[in-house]
């Protein structure tokens, strides 16, 4: 076991997967000798030279769709799109093409492009670079949509993801980064699609991802303290959807929660909450909550942002008022 | 018209039918489309034969194309089978997509042929990378990237055409120059629209400005960029001056175009052109030319009867090919 | 009463916009002599000239920012986006820009903006050409959201969208256009985050929006003649939701259904149903159902496509499902 | 540097005093983010005064302004005050955005400041519509859309001076070269790197290059273009030569310059350069430089005790200004 954080587990995964793939590349805006805005490319153009660390333009439709076009020729691109916000420019090359080719061609064509991306709020950097666009992408056939919680689920499924014939969006977070844990010497894969159990407990089932899902271990420890023992689900992959899990947890603790960071309205926690209800309906004590973000395009001053985004007190309070439904 | 190389005449009555055989597969679609045999969207390639058949004509097998969804034309240059297109476009399981993809997105992988793009632009982006990977593969192949005179507008011909220069992609970017998007005229969309060739000024691409209706001097420009492409000095863009000879999809009466414009244009039809200058050369009989309409004919009625009798895909064709693991 | 069809419907209700506002205007890709795609501008430019009726280049991006801009300096402008499928290529402009520019000034400028745009698939455009984005501006706060189904909707919504001070993403839809019905001869507006009861009944409840009221219409008829009588709401808004309707409804039914065209995972349908049970659930005798796209991208071929998006007889047999359970 | 106009002394030292204030207030906003009294990402305007002080001072009351993110020196120079922009940047009630918008969204319609953008380039094609709407208020008023030369590399940037081109409309596109995006050089990102100015002849767009160090050069050629924008006849573009002296936001230390960079344009402050002048002409004393120098200070000072004072933003206002109906 050797511990490490969200950034380097990703930063030697990258080196690893260059190391061993020739046909492999990074390209993305200031991935090169800045080490990139997370810090996570660092070091990798004195190892790997500019022709593999791709400096690009500032112009992220074209990289993305540098990306589609490499990976249709043979190539395994990484892109890096800086933050997901930015990659609204991207998004007809992301949904429209990178998702399609495969099918639009009948099977001929295959795209094995990863899209590394960085998503949530919470460093009061307001409304426009603060959202959380993945559950958008997970509505997409045709990409695979990956949420990383933990350094060790980041190496994991990284590597999961350089195998797939297909497009991934893989999500980090920026909060997250410094976040440490535990990774085991030896190599080892997390599969695409499998959930986590990440705290288990029998009274409530709380469903989470990425940064929330360490609101909801937080919030799962302070409840703890009440007698109440909550089960923590980290989805990990949002598309595909490993509902199996989540189904079998409820079935369990017959009460759910889904926390997740942005808006609630058309957020990705509908979704969760109509399966659960749709396919456990029977096991539910009260229907299956919801925390998300507030309404709001994100706030900058401090004191509003604290408002606007799912918050340890919040979770604790919705799982009381649900465990009293 | 000035055929400057020696070539041979099986060649040349190749290109000559090359484009024969587009026109008489557009005429035949629009036919198929009244008759509710192709659906959906259907933009004929008629009038700008020359471009694709004189572009193709000097481009190799590892080379690399990419266009949009105006793509029937590029496809047959590149020596698609009218067959599977024709299916293609019935919506049928032969079709070269098995009828998942219909006339906008035609796709051979065997012949690199990477694709029609519905999305105008969308496919731009998309061949820089796949220019990428030409460099890498190091075959000294190329890329060769169709546009329209619309596309020019949107903001991924600027980023596509930045990337590949500051990276020296071995690219030929050519926009076919047709006058119009869709309805609108290019000289009241587009600022630089009397000289696109020098769209390229804004990022160090050399520009040419060819003629689009004559075959001839289409390749003679290829030929001439095309080591330097291959050799790595980086793209070029070529403006390639055309017509459509119909609406721009089947829907279009194409109404908004003044009654002389389309009657000079019509009489420089680049099929006519050819047909004639390779006669008056006595390079070619009537007769062979006839030959070959002939055999065009007949090509494209048997690509209606393949599609015809071809089965549609099957009901559960449907989840197919979403993921790799799924087909 | 006047009969008319939704595209005229469309078409007048334009020129009585730019007859009575001098500050709006139209700008669109080939909205001008070529009369829009849809034919919903046609005649404009003869009627108000080229200065009002602007034929846009082919440039997503900035003829929304354009709107945008126009409206923050007192214009009422309205851009026609051609599809959906291409607001893709503007989602940086409407998410990241038209919906935020009230908030992140602290209210000092308003974006008086209604950009119209066409969902939905059918008509064999395939995979680029045949989505709906309309779910994905609904979950953004800062917009509103309205897919009239009828031309009494359309042209009633968009006399209440004239009249907001913020940005609106009016979504209409191409098999819809030649739909007739009846209008009244005297000015009406449809108020904005209202739903219609477009069929009442009492056995269970049918919701959808768009094309997919008909849809749920044709199948409510037809299942009328087995008995069961299925009350039909259309939500017609989509940000606002009018959710308290939909409540009553369900209130009164025990069973709902919900229909919408775009895939499933992540769609819209999966808000509404959240929203049900989170506040009906105890009225329920079975849980919410969904009938959608199915997951794929759009095929071309119509023996393909005519599996891939909700049809009547799908719903039915949902219904009847959704009874017998 | 070269003064050509006539100029009143007070409106001199008010133009040098505009320029030290920008500098003392971007040294001032780095202090209080060590402090943790701002927050977030800061970009600041310390190396560039000269652009936005010489183009502002040219502008008139009717006149329109967009920018980016680092657009504290363009908020001051146009004369929205100090304090309230300190009190933005705590995220307090009494900034210009009441807390919600922050360092990079700086807003005051009351100027027609229509706001700083932190999405690179998204700026421009608002730009456009503000222009669309200049010329239809018919008070000849015009845009000035400041932007980077990372920008310059967006489609957004293509697209936008495109619309402004066949439109006509009256906007002056600066791009603010300080040869850097975030970390990656201009040289290494854009082909046109090193005659950016001549980006608008792909759009007929004239194009000047400007000494951005050198306020009058600023001032003089803005003056130069301004009747001609005005009166109907296009957008402009600058490029204005530049240097941040800072790294990009404030987490960055900006190691990827080469020293000899760094220190040739330290060695050209705008400030220092326009100080100099002012006094080797005679035109205005070094006391009274002092003076304007001291009152900078001073009004600084105030802005942070302003700020520091302010409440936060009440909780209640959370979900005020989303929509109109909401206030
Ligand atoms: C992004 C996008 N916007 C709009 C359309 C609708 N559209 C399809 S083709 C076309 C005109 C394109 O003109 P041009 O690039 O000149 O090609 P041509 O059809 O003339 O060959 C338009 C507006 C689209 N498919 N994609
Ligand atoms: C669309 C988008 N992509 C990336 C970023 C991240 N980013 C912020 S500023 C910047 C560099 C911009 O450089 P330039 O336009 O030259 O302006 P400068 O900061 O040098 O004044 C980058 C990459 C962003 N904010 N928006
Ligand atoms: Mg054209
Ligand atoms: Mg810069």
């Amino acid at each position: 076991m050797t511990e490490i954080n969200y950034r380097d587990a990703l930063n030697q995964v990258l080196i690893e997967t260059l190391d061993s793939d020739p046909s492999s590349f990074i390209i993305g805006e200031d991935i090169g000798p800045y080490g990139g805005t997370y810090a996570v490319t660092r070091g990798l153009t004195e190892r790997f030279g500019p022709e593999r660390i791709k400096d690009s333009p500032l112009a992220e439709s074209v990289i993305v769709g540098a990306g589609i076009g490499a990976a249709m020729g043979g190539m395994k691109p990484i892109v890096e799109i800086m933050t997901i916000n930015f990659s609204l420019l991207a998004m007809d090359q992301i949904v429209n093409h990178a998702a399609k080719i495969r099918y639009m061609s009948g099977g001929q064509i295959t795209v094995p492009l990863i899209i590394r991306t960085v998503t949530g709020g919470g460093a009061q950097l307001a409304a426009t670079h603060s959202q959380s666009f993945e559950g958008w992408y997970a509505s997409v056939p045709g990409l695979t949509v990956v949420t990383p919680a933990t350094a060790y689920d980041a190496m994991g499924l990284f590597r999961s993801c350089r195998e797939l014939p297909d497009p991934v969006i893989f999500v980090e977070n920026a909060l997250l980064y410094s976040l440490k844990s535990d990774i085991p010497d030896d190599y080892y894969t997390v599969p695409i699609g499998l959930a986590d159990i990440k705290r288990s407990g029998d009274d409530v089932t709380i469903i989470a991802y990425s940064r929330m899902v360490h609101v909801a271990l937080d919030a799962a420890s302070a409840l703890a303290s009440e007698g109440i023992n909550a089960e923590v689900v980290d989805l990990r992959t949002l598309r595909p959807l490993d509902i199996d899990t989540v189904i079998a947890s409820v079935e369990k603790t017959h009460r759910a929660l889904v926390v997740e960071e942005t808006w609630k309205t058309g957020g990705f926690a509908g979704e969760v909450s109509s399966l659960i209800h749709e396919r456990a309906f029977d096991y539910l004590d009260a229907p299956v909550q919801r925390v998300a973000g507030e309404e709001v395009p994100a706030p900058y001053s401090s004191v509003l942002e604290d408002l606007a985004f799912p918050y340890v007190q919040r979770v604790i309070e919705s799982v009381r008022s649900l465990l009293s439904s | 018209m000035n055929l400057k190389e020696k070539i041979s005449k099986t060649e040349l009555i190749g290109l000559y039918r090359d484009m024969a055989l587009i026109r008489e597969f557009e005429n035949e679609t629009y036919r198929q489309y009244m008759q509710k045999q192709i659906k959906g969207f259907l933009h004929v390639y008629s009038g700008e034969e020359a471009i694709a058949v004189g572009i193709m004509s000097v481009l190799k097998e590892h080379d690399y194309i990419t266009t949009h969804y105006r793509d029937h034309g590029h496809a047959l240059a590149r020596g698609l089978d009218p067959k599977r297109i024709m299916a293609e476009l019935f919506g049928k399981a032969t079709g070269y997509s098995k009828g998942k993809g219909g006339s906008m997105h035609l796709f051979d992988s065997s012949r690199r042929f990477m694709g029609g793009y519905a999305i105008v632009a969308g496919q731009m982006p998309i061949a820089t990378g796949l220019a990428l990977a030409a460099q890498h593969e190091k075959k000294n192949a190329l890329v060769v990237c169709f546009f329209g005179d619309g596309a020019m507008q949107e903001g991924e011909f600027h980023e596509s055409m930045n990337l590949a220069a500051i990276w020296k992609l071995p690219i030929v970017f050519i926009c076919e120059n047709n006058l119009y998007g869709m309805g609108a005229a290019v000289d009241s969309t587009y600022a630089l629209h009397d000289e696109i060739y020098k769209a390229g000024d804004a990022y160090k691409i050399p520009g040419y400005k060819i003629d689009g209706m004559d075959l001839f001097e289409v390749r003679n420009v290829m030929q001439k960029i095309d080591s330097h492409v291959r050799d790595g000095n980086g793209p070029v863009l070529i403006e390639a001056q055309t017509y459509r000879f119909r609406g721009h999809s089947i829907s279009d009466p194409a109404a908004y175009r003044p009654k002389e414009e389309v009657e000079y244009w019509l009489g420089r039809d680049p099929i006519v052109l050819v047909r004639n200058y390779l006669i008056e050369q006595g390079l070619v009989t009537e007769e062979e030319l006839q030959e070959a309409d002939e055999s065009v004919e007949q090509e494209v009625t048997e690509a209606v009867g393949f599609a015809q009798e071809s089965p549609f895909p099957e009901a559960e064709a449907l989840y197919d090919d979403v993921y790799a693991d799924e087909e």
